[in-house]
């Protein structure tokens, strides 16, 4: 066991998977020389190699379409896009291509590959360098789509996604990089893809979330504790396959569900999981379906970041609102 | 632009391949336009999903594959079913595939063939990554792709283009340029003379082939193919030929293009001066042309038999194939599909 | 008046766009000449020349970038991509650069285009040719989206939008091109895009759809009508903005709602609906909020589209379980 | 490459520009060069948000603007105030905008410049759709577009350039090829030896400039303007330059190249060889040194001062320029943001 924050946890994994599978290949812009502009292949390509830890042109539908051929052609790429922002470039190569090659040649040819997209504001980064739209990739068939909250998950899932014989979109916090750290296994082991965790235990209220979000959710259950409010924490971890059986009992259990999102709200993930809820748990709801979410605005920059993103307090107050509905 | 058989059939220079394979190729030909003729009218029949019709260009698709071995990538387009089937990609499947069925999307395990790309520019990169994989993988394939003039104004065939340069993974690009995108004539997609010169702008060879000339094309898909497998890195060929036909069968070429424009490209038909130069060499008479029409007229016909003998798909084939084990979500849905 | 269907409807909004508006031009691949594959621009080039119904190279990304230059260069371009499974190369385009430019320049620089866009299935077509995409767009802060179901919210429609300051994403439902037909006035009108349309008034549950769903959903109406199931009906028309007044009216009204789309269920954007619903609604609401929609797979081709495709059967199915439900 | 200074300021041929005008432009590149080195201190001291300095690109950004009217468009990218800066656009406002704040990508309304580009890629095509729109309404306006070598990569580049040709816009596409993009050298992103033979794909001219020669960039820009603005339609620049400082504050260009090759670079500051020139010509002495420096330093200050002086944004500034009218959900939503 070693103390690693959720970077240093993804680090480890690349390790573990380069060493475990000569297939697996690692390419992306600055990730060779530079190890990445956060740093999380650092030191790949001292161990593994030019062929194995690639640098790219600025080019990401190439790097994501050349991924798709390094796939079907047995390799097993982990592609990594700087920041989510520039992902759009390759929307159409995850969408058309990626994500449906198994269905088209009827398992025929397969793509079992990771595409690794840090995500997320909160670090006053420039336009383009904060975006959440996790939601965009989770409305694709053929796409599996993971976010880890903790170090234990991040090296966990990210060894699942490699090992996963179909596409995988790794989302990765970049709030959490290095503001998370714990003891985790210095051995590979895998986190299972499509299950919820329960971060915390409640009564009186489910909160759902994800990603960065997480973090202060559980920030908002302490002060919600505090006054007397049960939460029941749930970190979907997967938003496709989604844990919806985890979620469902969960509400059946508390009767009230708030959903906590950084993305904007119109077309967000949360609406997919309220419908879930709406859907299977509406005899047992005591009050409305809640939405912490970013606004339906672009991202702002630093200055105006703090009115965007969900906060503690916005969360505690919707929970508050939530159990004093009946 | 490199020809090596004059629209008359007679030989400029000497023959690339021997006149046995020549008098093969021209078969393969023959099945090819039977395929296309009887597409079209499968098609008019309500048989087939609409239709991309390739008549005119049996000599480049021909032509090219002639100079790929079997286990050579091949990623192709909606137009290409004479490249894929001269690859190995069953007659039965493409037809199973138009009928508008994923299943045909599947060719044998040994046929290296992804299925037809219907998305216009993203799939040559593919090829580069197929191509770039068995390099790192130390197999000895190469991976050619086909793609049309219109293609390489999508973002795509620049950075497939340049990805393929940088890694000098052994791929050919290859260029059919039958002059139009749907409905806009080449001149009017880019102001430069040619597709060929684009090439410079990776410092990747390119060439300019007739691609109405089998023979020419042979020898032009040759030489990159060769300088491919000997680490030589890509090269982009430019095929010049003609699209004979609509641009599928819900397209109307009246609404821009004229009748003699058509005329005068039917009288380059790549068919005609193979037969031709065959004939020149006592290789071929009446009775081959009969025979192998009538021999091609019936696998066709076999092939769109078992085609259509494939049974009405259920709902485990809209679900069955969208990962590797099924998740709670699909089972979930299936159940509600299957009343 | 005169009787159009929805395909003429929209040719007849083109040009009264161009004959009222000197900077109103039409942009994208085989428009001109061929007068678009689905002929909606047909006759346009003969009528106001090549300087305004311009043809372009096979390239989404430039058709959508090049748009957004000359409409802050002060023109009105409607561009169009053929169909909504090409749109992804332009996604880079639209997310990043047009719905943002009149954010990030603080209204200084605007991007007044109308980005048009055949979408959906159930014509047996070829892959990549029946998506229903509408949620990615209708995720983007600073994008409307509208979509007609009638010839006369066709033209409407799309005259706001070319009316309209900001970019508009134009949805068209291939399906009904020519499946509808009405009178329709021949002088130029608009339909207040935000609006939704009650297609039919009801008092047992409301269903609550869009696009070539709303012609499935009327036939369903109808079913039910004769078995004494009262349906209200609503076509939302607009995503973005979207009229959750006359959506919550409806549901505190009927207290039963079914959403029905043609798009993948995960992460639809009935997913949306059923959250405003859940959150504003959750008192009046008798039974679960169920929704009809696409199943989370590639769109099949022609042979398994009808297994695929909301069906009159599956919305009556869905109502009639949603109004014994209790 | 066409070359008019040399590193050591002596004139090659005769100059295009008058002393005075190359006095103003030095005097520019000065300020510039304030603006640079502040911004990374300011940067450090967490005032600024992460910054790209262009410390050595001043000759090709100031230049280049040199050639410039005041009404021609300009689309620039995170490294281009410089350029941004000598076509109009508000020292204080680009501060603004790095401090994290949106109401500094308003330029004043009669300074034609976006807000800088943080996309790569994605805004050359616009200067083609801002110049297109120009011709069509019958305006002599012309489009300048700056981007770096890697750029180059990105498809947009490619359907950027396709479009300028085939439409004939008066668009100049200037990339500043400083050898990098982030940690990638050029050779690295390409196997063309230059970025101007790219332009040979288009069928559109490509020229290629000592990027640190304040007087070549001026001249070579002049000729695409100039070209561009009689409808001889677009033209690719390639100046050739080097990035001294870092990519960003964030980056470490240890990592990547040595400090011999960064050495050698700053023997080739393109301030140098102007002031040389300046000198040997008489119209610039220590003193004029000095108090633009001083002129500069000042200025800038004010620039910070009054960027630092606007008021922190409140809830109308997140949601007040969505849309020209604001929604039913925005409002619900702003009022949900204001406790
Ligand atoms: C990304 C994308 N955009 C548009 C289309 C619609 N489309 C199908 S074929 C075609 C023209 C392609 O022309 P070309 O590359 O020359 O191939 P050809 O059809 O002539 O063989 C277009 C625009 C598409 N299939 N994909
Ligand atoms: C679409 C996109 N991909 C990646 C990035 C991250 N990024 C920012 S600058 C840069 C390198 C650009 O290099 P170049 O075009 O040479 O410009 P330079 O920074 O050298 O001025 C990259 C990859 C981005 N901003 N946008
Ligand atoms: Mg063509
Ligand atoms: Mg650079």
């Amino acid at each position: 066991m070693t103390v690693r924050n959720l970077a240093q946890a993804l680090t480890d994994a690349h390790h573990a998977a380069l060493l475990a599978d000569d297939d697996v290949i690692v390419l992306g812009e600055d990730v060779a020389a530079n190890g990445g502009v956060f740093r999380i292949t650092d030191g790949l390509l001292d161990a593994f190699g030019p062929d194995r830890v690639i640098d790219t042109p600025v080019a990401e539908s190439g790097i994501v379409g050349a991924a798709f051929g390094l796939a079907i052609g047995g390799m097993r790429p982990i592609a990594e896009i700087q920041f989510m922002g520039f992902s759009t470039p390759a929307y159409d190569q995850v969408v058309n291509h990626v994500a449906r090659i198994r269905n088209r040649s009827r398992h025929r040819f397969t793509c079992p590959m990771v595409l690794r997209i840090p995500y997320g504001g909160g670090f006053g980064a420039a336009e383009h360098h904060s975006e959440s739209w996790e939601a965009i990739y989770a409305h694709t068939p053929g796409l599996k789509v993971v976010t880890p909250s903790t170090p234990y998950d991040a090296k966990g899932l990210l060894l699942a996604a490699v090992a996963d014989p179909d596409p995988v979109v790794f989302l990765e916090p970049i709030r959490l990089y290095r503001a998370v750290k714990e003891d985790i296994p210095d051995e590979p082991y895998s986190v299972e893809i499509g299950k919820a965790a329960v971060r915390r235990e409640g009564t009186d209220v489910t909160v759902i979330t994800w990603g960065a979000m997480t973090k202060e959710a559980r920030a908002a259950a302490e002060v919600l504790a505090d006054e007397g409010t049960s939460v029941e924490l749930i970190d979907i971890r997967s938003l496709v396959p989604l844990d919806t059986t985890t979620i469902t009992e969960s509400v059946h259990k508390t009767g009230r569900a708030v959903i906590v999102h950084e993305a904007p709200r119109t077309g967000g993930f949360g609406g997919e999981i309220a419908a879930v809820i709406a859907e299977r748990c509406l005899y047992s709801l005591l009050a409305p379906i809640h939405r912490v979410t970013g606004w339906d605005t672009v991202f702002p920059l630093k200055r105006g970041e703090s009115l965007y993103l969900p906060s503690v307090e916005r969360i505690v107050k919707a929970v508050r609102s939530t159990v004093e509905d009946r | 632009m490199d020809q090596l058989l004059t629209p008359q059939g007679e030989l400029l220079g000497e023959s690339p391949l021997p006149i046995e394979a020549v008098r093969d190729l021209y078969a393969q030909m023959l099945f090819s336009r039977q395929y296309d003729h009887k597409s079209v009218s499968l098609q008019k029949q309500g048989r087939l999903a609409t239709y991309a019709p390739f008549e005119g260009q049996e000599a480049a698709q021909i032509g090219s594959v002639a100079a790929l071995r079997a286990d050579d990538w091949m990623v192709a387009t909606y137009r290409d079913a004479a490249a894929m089937w001269a690859h190995g990609y069953p007659m039965d499947a493409l037809y199973l595939g138009r009928t508008g069925d994923e299943r045909g999307g599947r060719p044998p395990d040994d046929v290296p063939v992804l299925p037809p790309s219907i998305t216009v520019g993203g799939h040559m990169i593919h090829a580069v990554g197929l191509a770039w994989a068995a390099k790192l993988r130390g197999e000895d394939r190469i991976a050619i792709t086909y793609f049309g003039d219109g293609a390489t104004s999508e973002g795509d065939f620049h950075e497939a283009m340049n990805f393929a340069a940088v890694y000098e993974t052994p791929t050919v690009f290859f260029c059919q340029n039958n002059g139009y995108a749907i409905s806009l004539p080449m001149h009017r997609q880019t102001r430069s003379e040619t597709i060929a010169v684009k090439a410079t702008a990776y410092g990747m060879p390119g060439v300019i082939v007739d691609g109405n000339d089998l023979l020419a094309v042979y020898a032009a898909t040759k030489d990159a193919v060769d300088r491919a497998r000997s680490e030589g890195g890509p090269t982009l060929i430019e095929a010049r030929t003609y699209r004979i036909g609509p641009h599928t069968t819900n397209d109307d070429p009246a609404r821009y293009r004229s009748a003699d424009e058509e005329e005068e490209a039917r009288s380059r038909d790549p068919l005609i001066r193979v037969k031709a130069y065959l004939e020149d060499h006592d290789a071929w008479g009446d009775e081959d042309e009969a025979a192998t029409i009538a021999e091609a007229s019936a696998a066709v016909d076999e092939a769109i038999a078992s085609a259509e003998a494939v049974p009405v798909p259920d709902a485990a084939h809209v679900f069955g194939a969208m990962f590797a084990e099924t998740t709670l979500q699909l089972d979930e849905q299936q159940s509600q599909a299957t009343p």
